[in-house]
């Protein structure tokens, strides 16, 4: 892998994923949990940006990072179970296991793939006439009845089913 | 105005091979930021004395022009006091993500044709998802300080700041919609015949309004209830530490000025801005004072707005229209070319005249719907709090005692 | 397309290092002079009782949850504004089908009462 | 592009063993939670690797061209309605059992 700018920003990001990943797995503190969820997730926008995914990766912030987090620090908020002496249930060392296996296991699937120098691996050039990287064919391919509109529809039904749901199971009444 | 010939360059596309423009860019955009700030705070301050009738600063230089500076001078001094009950990543996060949020935006914001930071494809929608992030600097601000009015004061401010991300962002899809991308320079492009302000000026309040109550700035103020909250979620901050909240939100009222004109004012375009690029400066930053000034006019005329009323409107007022435009919006999209088809030969504001003119009626008709309404509405509820009195459920609040003379 | 988020990289990093360095210049320019009283917890004068990180009130998630629905609908409706104009008629309808879905639901959120701040 | 695909795979299933460890391992429900985004995460992000990688040029425009990042956006929202609905969960529990604890929640159990 040749040392270049884009390398460099791969390796950033990766290591915030990854130990943003790590940080949700093992601080004790639940809200440094969520704040290292935070820092997974930019991590993975970041790499959305580099996978030449731009609209992805926003949506990654706006969803993930502005919504998701921010329920999920209020949640720790309201529950008040920041800090317990004991983060772990009995059956860890289980599930530590059972991550290792699955780890190994889609290792070696990655290892068929071979390096970087199988010719199917070689990233396609983006078409030059689609500058905005797809954002528009993704625009007219979800309301496409021949595509995604039904999946476009129901996603939204079922944002309205959960809202309503979500609020009837919290509500105090 | 300078030429920016450094930005002029990012403008056409950054050159890989000098890693040194980039950076000089970067801070070229970072001081513009920094810059206007300084001067926006005197001038803002200013302004406030003569709408309240006094002076304002009028000391430090000619008319209290350094007054600013003298005060970061003065801020630098003092002690950054840390409490001890505080937890530590969180509360040195906040600060920096606050701030950071604010100023990142400013790589997106056209301020000529040649200069912007960067002219992204989802330029539009990184401003909406950076300013999301500030959201987790307050929240990061109120959870770390372990001060109870920190706490409330930053679920409040997060409360209201999530709530008009929904109009705001609502809004943001008409000119996403007009102008058929969302990168800014296009949609300012865009704007080179008409204002998006004639084709959509409901969706342009909507804009405002929701962007000023995301600054949490009055009405909306609701963090500096002093009486309620004290000063919420920065209260346990001092010094720099403090002055940094308050660049943010200054620095974001500014941002909003400069996104409206962006977004809906036509952005640099002006008489030839095209061909003089300097002009395109000078432009922008004319209509995002002009902005600037009656948002702060708004700010320091309309009292403070009740929490709970300031949801309601939200929700019951705020989203339901910005949903009713962005569907007017594009059933209009559709129906004018079938009404006026576009003739290529005509120049661009002949051209733009009949969808201008279709979408401003409609724009015109619902604003009179949504009044109506309103009246409705104020009418029933008058009715109701009669009938409650009348049935002797409520009666009038004693009137104030006299004052008595000493 | 890449070379573009280069400028927002390092503008990123230094938007954020501008409040880091202020910061520290702060604490290295202040003076600096702890004392039990004034590293205390502001509480208008009174002795603090308690942690701050207590329970509070449920009506912030559900605002928080009735924006996490409309963020994901604007998620849903961007590219079909970007592409709107290159599509047909029938994306009209479409499009206000996803936000009539979404607006019954905020009505009926409405009618139950649950957008009142209490 | 000099980053091969197969180091983003491998981001991507460190992400998402992390994600598993969490769920199976910790004990506060929203931590499980969290476990869970980040499993989805890791998908998204293999799902749009994939998508740059094996999308040949010209295709873009075309139809199919974005079959990767529409499948991402739905992944998205099921995230986000699963966290909806799952905090609520935790939020109703906790309010009728002061507990977050995920062992301690056996209404079921009888």
């Amino acid at each position: 892998m040749p040392i270049n700018l884009e390398t460099i920003a791969f390796t950033l990001f990766a290591a915030m994923c990854v130990g943003g990943g790590l940080g949700v797995a093992v601080l004790r503190n639940l809200f440094h949990a969520a704040l290292s969820l935070l820092l997974a997730l930019f991590g993975a926008a970041g790499l959305f940006v580099l996978l030449s995914a731009p609209f992805l990766a926003m949506v990654q912030i706006l969803v993930y990072m502005g919504a998701i987090a921010i329920l999920i620090l209020f949640v720790i908020m309201l529950t008040q179970q920041v800090i317990v002496p004991e983060p772990y249930n009995r059956q860890w060392v289980l599930g530590a296991l059972a991550a290792l296996v699955a780890l190994g296991a889609l290792f070696m699937v990655i290892a068929q793939l071979g390096g970087g120098d199988a010719p199917y691996l070689q990233p396609q050039p983006l078409a030059p006439e689609v500058s905005d990287s797809g954002i528009a064919a993704l625009g007219s391919d979800l309301v496409d009845p021949g595509r995604y509109l039904v999946p476009f529809e129901v996603a939204g039904l079922l944002l309205t089913v959960a809202l309503v749901g979500a609020i009837s199971i919290a509500r105090e009444d | 105005m300078p030429n920016l010939p450094v930005a002029a360059e990012i403008g056409s596309g950054p050159n890989p091979d000098e890693p040194l423009s980039i950076i000089v860019a970067a801070v070229l955009i970072l001081l513009i930021a920094m810059g206007t700030l300084i001067f926006n705070i005197w001038f803002e301050r200013k302004q406030v004395a003569r709408v309240q009738d006094r002076l304002g600063p009028n000391r430090v230089g000619p008319w209290g022009i350094f007054q600013t500076i003298a005060d970061v001078l003065k801020l630098l001094t003092k002690e950054i006091i840390i409490p001890s009950q505080i937890d530590r990543l969180t509360y040195w996060l906040a600060p920096v993500l606050a701030v950071g949020a604010v100023i990142m935006i400013w790589a997106v914001v056209p301020l000529s044709p040649v200069a912007i930071g960067s002219d992204l494809n989802v330029g539009a929608l990184y401003f909406i998802s950076i300013s999301s992030l500030g959201a987790v600097g307050v929240l990061a601000a109120g959870w770390g300080s372990n001060n109870k009015y920190a706490l409330l004061g930053g679920l409040r401010v997060i409360a209201q700041m999530v709530s008009y991300e929904v109009p705001l962002m609502l809004s943001l899809l008409v000119p996403v919609m007009l102008a058929g991308s969302l990168s800014m320079q296009d949609i300012v492009d865009a704007q080179g015949a008409m204002w998006y302000f004639i084709l959509a000026p409901v969706a342009c309040l909507i804009f405002t309004t929701a962007g000023q109550a995301e600054v949490a700035r009055a009405p909306f103020d609701l963090i500096e209830g002093e009486s309620e909250i004290v000063a919420g979620h920065h209260i346990e901050y001092s010094g720099l530490a403090f002055a940094m909240f308050y660049l943010a939100e200054w620095l974001h009222s500014f941002t909003l000025s400069a996104l409206c004109v962006t977004l809906f004012f036509g952005g640099w375009q002006g008489p030839f801005a095209v061909e003089v690029p300097a002009l395109g400066l000078l432009w922008f930053f004319l209509k995002t004072y002009a902005g600037y000034f009656i948002l702060n006019w708004l700010r320091y005329t309309v009292p403070r707005v009740r929490i709970d009323h300031m949801m309601s409107f939200n929700w019951k007022f705020l989203t339901p229209i910005a949903l009713v435009v962005l569907v007017m919006t594009a059933t209009l999209e559709k129906l004018w070319p079938a009404l006026f088809p576009v003739d290529p030969g005509r120049p661009g504001f002949i051209q733009s005249l009949p969808r201008a003119g279709i979408l401003f009626l409609a724009n015109l008709v619902l604003v009179g719907v949504v009044i109506m309404i309103l009246r409705q509405v104020a009418r029933r509820e008058r009715q109701r709090v009669e009938d409650l009195v009348d049935e002797g459920q409520y009666s009038a609040p004693a009137p104030m005692p006299e004052p008595v003379e000493v | 397309m890449l070379e573009q988020w280069v400028f927002i990289l390092v503008f990123g990093i230094v938007a954020l290092g501008t409040p880091v360095a202020a910061i520290i210049v702060g604490r290295v320019i202040g003076p600096r002079r702890p004392n039990p009283t004034q590293q205390s917890t502001y509480e208008c004068g009174m002795q603090t009782v308690g942690d701050a990180q207590k329970q509070y009130k449920i009506q912030y998630y559900i605002f928080t949850l009735l924006f996490l629905a409309f963020d994901v609908e604007v998620v849903l409706l961007l590219p079909w504004a970007l592409a709107y104009n290159q599509l047909p008629l029938f994306a009209l309808f479409e499009g206000a089908f996803l936000i009539f879905i979404l607006a019954v639901g905020l009505v009926y959120v409405w009618r139950k009462g649950a957008l009142e701040w209490r | 592009m000099s980053v091969p695909l197969w180091m983003f795979l491998l981001v991507a299933a460190a992400l998402f063993c992390l994600g598993i460890f969490t769920v199976l391992s910790r004990r506060n429900a929203i931590a499980i939670l969290m476990g869970v985004e980040l499993m989805l995460n890791a998908v998204n992000l293999n799902l749009v690797a994939f998508w740059r990688y094996r999308t040949e040029a010209g295709i873009i425009a075309e139809r199919g061209g974005v079959a990767g990042q529409a499948f991402a956006v739905f992944v998205f929202i099921v995230a986000a309605a699963e966290v909806a609905v799952g905090l609520a969960l935790v939020i109703a529990v906790y309010r009728s059992r002061q507990t977050v604890t995920a062992e301690d929640i056996d209404l079921l159990k009888g």
